[in-house]
Order: C-alpha cells, then structure tokens, then sequence
C-alpha cells in the first residue's frame, strides 16, 4: 500500500491494518491540521512532498522498527495537498504483542516521520495570506 | 596513469538537480541539471549553484540534501547520474 | 457516556469523540484478546467488573489527566462479557495540542486502568477449559 | 464521657461486603451483610469474614479492598452503612 493519499485518512483502516489475534496492543497516532493561534487562524495547510523520496523514506522507517521490535506490525499514511483544518494529515499505527512496545513503536515512527520525511506545508489563513511552515520554526 | 587521468579536470560528472518547496520558488526551477569536475561532492554542487544561478545566492551554503531519494551529508561525492535533491526545512506530519 | 459497554468496541468512534481543531495530536490505545500462547490457545475472555466503581474509577483517572494535562480531551471504553479472540477489549484516547501530551495523557489513561480499574478475566481455551487471568500472574 | 460511650462495644457498624469473581466463588456469595464492634477498620472486617463466613479462610489476609467504590488501605476505619468490596487482583484492560 502507498504511504502517500489525496483523500481523507480513516484511523479506523490502520488498525485493522495492523490487527492480529497474537498482538494484544495497538497504538495509533494521529496528527491534524491546527485551527492554530500563533498567526492567526488557519484555514487549511497545503502539503507538498519529494513523493518518491517519501515512499521510500517511510519504508526505511518501518525497516528499522521492525529490526528493533520484531513482532511489531506498522503501517502509516500522509495526505498531501490541502488540508482543511480538524483534518488528519499524517497517522501511524503499531501493533505488537504487548502495550509496550506497541507505543513505542508508534512513538519511534511519528517522531523519525517528523524528522525525515521530505514533506513541506504552507499555511493558508483566513485572510488568504500564506506562508511556509517547517517544524522547526514553531513547537509542532 | 591511469589513475591520474581519472581525476583530471577532462572528467566530469553530470547530475540531476531538484529543488522543493520554497527553494523551488527561490530558483524558480524544479530540475535542472548540473555538469562539475570530478571528484565532486555534494558541497560543491551547492556552491556551483549559489554562484551560477539567478537567485541562487539566496539558497543555504549548507541545506540539507538527499542523493538518489536518501538524506546524505554535505561532504557525500557525486557520482554521474545522481539526482541532488535541495530539501528546505522538513514539514512533514 | 458510559465507560462500560458490552458490544463490540469502534476505535474510530473514540477518536470523534476526542476531535477538535484546536488538537493536533490524538493518541489511541487499544487492547485486543490475545489468541495466546503460554496456557494453550485462548478462544474468549469473560470480563466481569464492580461496574458502578468501574465507571467511578475511570471518571477520577480521567479528572487526574485533565489536571495534569490541562488542554488534552481524553475518553476510553471498556468492553465487559465475553470477547472473542482477536476482539477489542479496551480503548482510551487522548488528544491535545501537540503529540507529546497526547502519548503522555494516552499511556497515562492505560497505565492506570490496568492498575486501577475493577476488572477481572477468565481465560477460556479452546479445549473448553476455563481459568482467572490477573495481570500479575502474566506478563499482560 | 460522651467520647467513651461512642467507643464503647455496645455501638455498632453494619457495612454491606460485596465479593467479586474469584472471591465470590470461594465464598460462595456476591454479598452480605456484616456487623461489627466500633471502632472497626476494613482490616478487622477482612478478620472476621475470614474467621465466620464457609471458606473464608481462602481469602487472603490483606486482599486489595475498596470502600464506596474507591480503593482504601486495610487500616481505613469502617462507617455505619459502608460498602465494602473484596476485590481479587485485577486483570482490567
């Protein structure tokens, strides 16, 4: 399954992705686009993405966590595009036989999705001003 | 010899160069593509661009970049038919 | 809402309940039988409870949470009767502002259930035999 | 005066004790109905359940306890009208 949709991501389709009568727990993140206060409310966040780059990226994240967890199963997606906000932008789910390392599994693939992913965003605000917006230049 | 010739200036490699997000709008391009003297590393394809393209001085003398679809550091050598990414700060999530 | 249902569990469900633009992060937890291993395969748990503690009890985990926690929205759902193999029996989440309350409050709400809630499960294998399950006698 | 007549043995607590899952099968009930000498505490309760009830030797000498649907120690001093609930290890989630 590609890493990358236009379309509004269903939680729910991850964790029964990830679902296993042998897995007792799962952890699911999901991120949102913030109503946000910083600038000044925002309307949507435009997302763009070095695809190819991404596909793989996330693809070498899932290969670590399963070296390092190795009965954990993983899946995640990215929307791209414009994003409206209350809406899902990015979700990682992580199943393993215990709650452990199920969120840590989770924890790991946001966090290196956050770090590594070739994905940018401009912010669209109500007044239609727009801006870039990394992770860096505010607490994401 | 043979060794020597390699290295000379006659050889070159060539690169493809894509730039995202708001690096995309400084240039003004997506691709281009881009022919250094060997050996080359990713460090100097940057100063070739900040120097050879319009606006390109507005670029960082050190972003981040990945070669082939993987992130490298600055000092990675080029190697003919690579495809140099120029990533702006990551936004990702 | 009721913490206690006795029909099957929709993580998606919990995670409208937690929604808001104002989030960007949400951290769901869910936990499913276990077909097992240890004992022989386990084809069901009966779960029983001291429901109206039950209920009590997770209003004050939930109370400590918003304290602690102060913009987080957190929910959970626990499933009670007998839960086939595979099926959820537990689900909490969490969101908040950014992602790092959001796995805090999260792993806070299943911490304490576990060690707090008024819960117990028989083991029923799928040679018919039957046994208590607590979650110290097992790695849970 | 008054303070010696409220500890005195003539006055009494009742507190209705609810047992669940493994409990209530060694017990053999899910709930009665316990009277005792004031001052009493949940551990003097747990004593004589215990000591009078078919089996309640079986239970532990300091089982997890909770008083009006909130987990208390084995010192916490009874109330007239109490529920006290005998709980086995839990096994929630």
């Amino acid at each position: 399954m590609s890493f990358v949709t236009r379309q509004p991501i269903d939680g729910a389709a991850l964790l029964a992705q990830v679902a296993d009568p042998g897995l007792g727990g799962t952890a699911l993140f999901v991120g949102s686009v913030r109503r946000g206060k910083e600038d000044g409310p925002v309307e949507a966040i435009e997302y763009s993405a070095y695809e190819t780059m991404l596909e793989e990226e996330f693809g070498r994240i899932v290969t670590e966590i399963r070296s390092r967890w190795r009965e954990a199963r993983v899946v995640g997606v990215h929307r791209l595009g414009r994003i409206p906000a209350g809406e899902i932008s990015i979700a990682v789910a992580a199943a393993a036989p215990h709650r452990a390392e199920a969120f840590a599994a989770c924890r790991h693939a946001i966090e290196e999705a956050k770090k590594r992913l070739p994905v940018w965003k401009k912010e669209i605000f109500q007044d239609g001003s727009e801006a870039w917006r990394d992770n860096e230049s505010r607490l994401a | 010899m043979h060794f020597r010739d390699a290295l000379s200036s006659s050889t070159t490699v060539t690169v493809t160069v894509r730039a995202f997000a708001r690096y995309a709008e400084i240039l003004g391009l997506e691709e281009t593509t881009l022919e250094l003297d060997e050996p080359a590393t990713v460090s100097d394809a940057v100063k070739l661009l900040r120097s050879s393209i319009p606006n390109g001085s507005r670029l960082p003398e050190r972003p981040l970049v990945a070669i082939n679809r993987e992130h490298v550091l600055a000092e990675t050598p080029l190697q003919d038919g690579d495809e140099l990414a120029l990533l702006p700060p990551l936004a990702g999530g």
